[in-house]
């Protein structure tokens, strides 16, 4: 339903992609692990590719956890599927668009 | 008590009904100079429709000089407490420093709103048709601008010598925690009058005002905090005049035509969820920022909501096809987890707030394992041990990074699935092709009701990646915000904690 | 929602703990012979099922002068119910319904 | 409970809030100053309203009368709002004190027939006329920029409702314990020839959408009707042994000194302003040539059926009210007319 207004009511997302230039927000929620209490949010260059988005923006945070492993094996999700992150593979070519939440779970053995 | 009336004349004299109706709602008259409808622009478009305003009946029935002689009264007795507890240097028989991160929520986060509050029942007050409900939200805009005023002054004593309350006007306005409040308000700012009556004037100040309050001023009692305890049990005295207001206003609505009875059931849907998220913030200040525990948030819950609302209020309203609020479920099913998710979330982004947190202590984790059986130690105490042996490690949990915020409630996205305490809920929406999510069910009905609203939320996270901050870095964007060192951060060692110490150094307690 | 009655219902009054309350809260236990009185920090709880008054002639006899109803929100921290009259000589909280 | 004595004296941290210190250097501040000064919020509004969607909540083109910085305007009495309502509680009690007297004495019984006429024809009506002004003011209250002007406004609000029932009690009074008269007094403002240019007034300030123009409006039809009723018509009270007239008068024309308090700091202000100043004193010129002529209508009105019925110079005297309206905007350099046309 639309809202009840006196006279037009439209109004730009204040959020929207092209705020951001050549860069979008991308989410990672790391799931299964209580120690961050929301996912985070970043700001990436479309273009960047994900062995950059990796040890430059969710290693750096991720590693604050003092029980988390860079080099451990994660299961990686999109749009509700799984994700095969490729490290030459930019973010837009993995299919990330603006304000995606990408999934990421350690794997356990 | 010096303010005792006069009995009254014996002869001719009016009721105290007829009175205030010669005297408040005798006033108005049929325009015929100007069109009658222009003269109230916005109680059309919202689709409410009233047939006769004198059926509004307002229970208080007081006027003008009756007002200012109680409020003048309770003033007057309420600086008098303030002064003295200054003077007195009241402030040092706290229970502790580390109580006032309470008190910072609340003036960078609550007296806005009364403020806010305050400007929009001067709207109603043009804004409503009728003089009887014109009056009524006249009083409660000048009591709001009482309780921002009376708020300012109560913990203007504290500013001066803590950490935290200085800045708090620009906070509200920029600190992302903050923007949970305030776009709480600006929502109910920018809707039409009927809607804010039923947003701020039922469901906040009659729906929520007991949970929100009581326990803040109980706690405030509890914890050596006079001045608090008195400004609020004063303000709440107005707070039972506005509930009545809210009250009445919902059943007014229900009473002139049934086709009001989906559009009020839709807002209170709205408002309950919209208010109860609010609320969040009150319950980890009551689990975990009170150095001596009142109530737990669930007992709170349980008798302020449950209780007295769910058991009691709606069960009268349900005479005119009102249910109770969409989505209320899902909020009981949380009462005995939300206050320790939103703590781990404000205690590990406490480095970006004007307030303190610790890991709690031992004694008060044992109360947590007891208040809360079912819950605290299956999730949330190996969370703590953890940190515990992180911070004997030479760490302090503070996240490197900004979090994922919900469109609608902007609290970051740390609420969890309802009846799975261990995976966050992810909601999103798709409108003109852009993605936006949001915590919750009852988050996701509120954006999808209306998203040409809430695609205009000013999301701190977004604005920062946008620059609008002051900056790319943490140290910009806290400078930006107005936070001074001794603000943020841990409490154990802060400006406050070392100030606390060194003040009572030498006085050994005695007794307690 | 299970359905009740107006009288099944409680309904209640906070007031602030003050040696000048105490008589308004004396008045309404006697009044209201049925209700419970419940002690929390800095606040007096009363309630009662159905409905509770508050006197004014009951009041001027606890204080020991005159009391205008108007005076009752001097004392009143909080509610629920709803005030259903606020006349001078008595203030009712009931439900409606 | 600790209860030792504490000899240690410790220095204030702070003095006062950060807008404080940086408008006004780092000293103590007062109460009005830390509950007044930069309390409304100024920036990141989240959504547009609904009723008004080319606004923000708070937006200064709410109106045409702006000011560079909104708390360059200061109310003199510094209000906030306890003083505000300490101040109130005794001037009702002085109301009541006359009123009880008037009544005790039956006074108003002995009051001349024509100056009871003059009271339920032309003072009881003016009921109504105050519960518009307390719209106006409201206006000011919610879209205002600027708690220090909004906070006044609010107060003046509930002041003229307050007006309204001191009026209202009069009236009461004089019916001897009824309200018979106010029925009848509302009767009077719906007809009475020389009440309809007021009530058109007041109806017009009512579809008048920008806070400052209306909030000028009304200020200027009070400053001829209050001196008019309430220090001229006091005047020939007195003399005409009207008594209780000038009683009760006098509680309105102290009200109403206090009232021009705020509002002439406000065109001072508003003149003032070193950015928009000049564009403010053109457009209070403007506003303030218009609001007289139907002003002055309205008076003229009220004060030629008070001249009929108690005496003279009721005419004069709002004239005499206009000019001075005139030099008083003229001295803040608006460019006013030199003569009405």
């Amino acid at each position: 339903m639309a809202v009840k207004s006196i006279g037009t009511y439209d109004f730009p997302s204040k959020s929207r992609q092209e705020l951001y230039g050549d860069d979008q927000l991308v989410h990672v929620w790391f799931q299964g692990n209580p120690w961050f209490c929301a996912a985070a949010c970043y700001r990436a260059p479309k273009a960047m590719l994900w062995s950059d988005f990796w040890s430059q923006m969710v290693v750096p945070w991720a590693e604050e956890d003092p029980d988390f492993d860079p080099a451990g094996a994660y299961a990686w999700t999109l749009h509700g599927k799984p994700l095969t992150p490729k490290d030459d593979v930019t973010l837009e070519d993995l299919g990330v668009e603006h304000k995606d939440v990408i999934g990421m779970r350690a794997v356990t053995a | 008590m010096t303010i005792a009336p006069k009995a009254p004349r014996a002869p001719k004299k009016l009721s105290m009904k007829q009175r205030y109706q010669v005297l408040t709602r005798d006033l108005d008259w049929e325009p015929s100079y100007v069109d009658p409808k222009e003269v109230f622009p916005h109680t059309d478009f919202e689709g409410i429709i009233i047939h006769d305003w004198a059926k509004w009946e307002d229970p208080f029935r007081l006027t003008v000089d009756a007002y200012c002689k109680y409020q003048a009264e309770k003033d007057k007795r309420l600086y008098a407490v303030l002064d003295g507890f200054a003077q007195g240097q009241g402030h040092l028989t706290l229970t502790d420093a580390a109580y006032l991160n309470s008190m910072k929520l609340f003036l960078q986060g609550v007296t806005p709103l009364e403020y806010q509050a305050h400007r929009n029942f001067a709207y109603l007050a043009r804004h409503l048709n009728g003089p009887g409900p014109r009056f009524a939200s006249l009083c409660q805009s000048i009591d709001e601008l009482r309780h921002t005023q009376t708020e300012i002054h109560t913990l203007s004593n504290y500013n001066k010598y803590y950490s935290g309350f200085h800045n708090y006007q620009q906070m509200h306005d920029r600190v992302w925690y903050l923007s949970v409040p305030k776009s709480f308000f600006d929502d109910a700012l920018s809707a039409g009058p009927f809607e804010f009556l039923i947003a701020i004037g039922f469901s906040f100040e009659y729906l929520l005002t007991n949970l929100l309050f009581v326990p803040f001023m109980s706690g405030a009692s509890f914890n050596g905090d006079l001045p608090t305890m008195t400004f609020g049990f004063s303000a709440q005295s107005d707070e039972s005049r506005h509930m009545t207001l809210g009250l009445e206003a919902i059943k007014f609505l229900l009473e002139q035509d049934e086709a009001n009875v989906p559009i009020v059931q839709a807002w209170i849907d709205k408002w309950f969820w919209r208010g109860y998220r609010v609320t969040a913030l009150i319950a980890q200040m009551l689990d975990y920022m009170l150095p001596r525990k009142v109530m737990s948030w669930k007992e709170a819950f349980e008798l302020y909501f449950e209780e007295q609302m769910l058991k009691g209020l709606f069960a009268d309203l349900a005479f005119y096809g009102i249910k109770p609020p969409r989505h209320v479920d899902d909020a009981i099913a949380e009462k005995e987890i939300l206050s320790h998710q939103v703590y781990w979330t404000l205690y590990q982004f406490s480095h970006a707030a004007a307030f303190t947190t610790s890991v709690p202590t031992e004694d008060h984790m044992k109360w947590l394992s007891e208040t809360y059986p079912e819950t605290f130690d299956k999730h949330y105490k190996a969370m703590w041990d953890k940190e515990q042996e992180n911070i004997a490690n030479g760490g302090r949990h503070f996240v490197r990074g900004l979090p994922q915020l919900c469109q609608v409630c902007q609290v970051p996205m740390l609420f969890t699935e309802p009846g799975d305490p261990t995976t966050i809920c992810q909601r999103e929406s798709e409108f003109k092709g852009e993605k936006f999510q949001t915590c919750s069910n009852g988050c996701q009905w509120i954006f999808e009701r209306e998203p040409e609203k809430y695609v205009q939320a000013w999301l701190p996270v977004h604005q920062i990646y946008q620059g609008n901050c002051g900056g790319p870095t943490v140290p910009d964007v806290l400078e930006w915000y107005g936070i001074q060192d001794g603000d943020n951060g841990e409490h154990l060692g802060s400006v406050d904690d070392r100030n606390w110490q060194d003040w009572h150094a030498g006085s050994a307690p005695e007794g307690d | 929602m299970t359905a009740t009655t107006a009288a099944q219902r409680y309904v209640g009054v906070d007031i602030q703990e003050s040696e000048q309350n105490r008589a308004v809260v004396e008045a309404i236990e006697e009044t209201n012979p049925d209700c419970t009185v419940q002690h929390l920090p800095g606040l007096v709880r009363i309630k009662c099922l159905g409905r509770i008054v508050i006197t004014r002639d009951s009041v001027e006899e606890k204080l020991g002068r005159d009391w205008e109803t108007h005076e009752f929100q001097m004392a009143i921290v909080s509610y629920f119910g709803h005030i259903k009259d606020w006349d001078d000589d008595e203030i009712v909280i009931a439900w409606d319904h | 409970m600790q209860y030792e004595l504490r000899t240690q004296v410790i220095e204030p941290k702070r003095k006062t809030f950060d807008n404080l210190v940086a408008r006004y250097g780092d000293r103590p501040a007062s109460r009005y100053q830390e509950g007044s000064i930069d309390i409304q919020a100024t920036e990141n509004f989240h959504f547009r309203p609904l009723w008004a969607p080319d606004k923000e909540i708070y937006d200064e083109t709410f109106s045409v009368l702006r000011l560079t910085d909104p708390y360059s305007f200061l109310d003199p009495r510094q209000y906030y709002y306890a003083p505000y309502v300490t101040s109130r509680a005794a001037m009702f009690d002085a109301f009541s004190a006359t009123l009880d007297y008037l009544e005790e004495r039956g006074m108003f019984e002995r009051l001349p027939q024509a100056w009871s006429e003059l009271f339920q024809t032309v003072v009881l009506p003016l009921r109504h006329y105050e519960s518009a002004a307390q719209m106006v003011s409201c206006d000011t209250a919610r879209f205002g920029m600027g708690t220090t002007i909004t906070q006044c406004a609010a107060y003046a609000a509930f002041d003229r409702v307050g007006n309204a029932q001191l009026i209202s009690r009069v009236g009461i009074s004089l019916g001897g314990g009824s309200a018979d008269l106010l029925d009848v007094a509302k009767t009077s403002w719906l007809q009475d020839a020389s009440l309809q240019p007021l009530r058109r007034l007041a109806e017009e300030l009512l579809v008048e959408r920008d806070w400052g123009r209306s909030l000028v409006a009304l200020d200027v039809a009070d400053q001829l009707l209050y001196p008019l009723l309430f220090t001229h018509l006091d005047e020939v009270a007195l003399n005409g042994g009207a008594g209780s007239y000038s009683l009760i008068a006098q509680h309105l024309s102290k009200w109403f000194k206090d009232q021009r308090r705020w509002l002439d700091a406000l065109y001072r202000a508003w003149t003032s302003d070193p950015e928009l100043g000049e564009t403010n004193k053109v457009l209070l010129a403007e506003i303030v040539e218009k609001a007289l002529a139907s002003a002055q209508t309205a008076a003229s009105a009220v004060a030629v059926r008070a001249d009929q019925l108690v005496g003279t110079g009721s005419l004069t005297a709002v004239d005499e009210s206009a000019a001075t309206i005139r030099e008083f905007f003229r001295a803040l350099g608006a460019p006013m007319k030199e003569k009405q046309s």
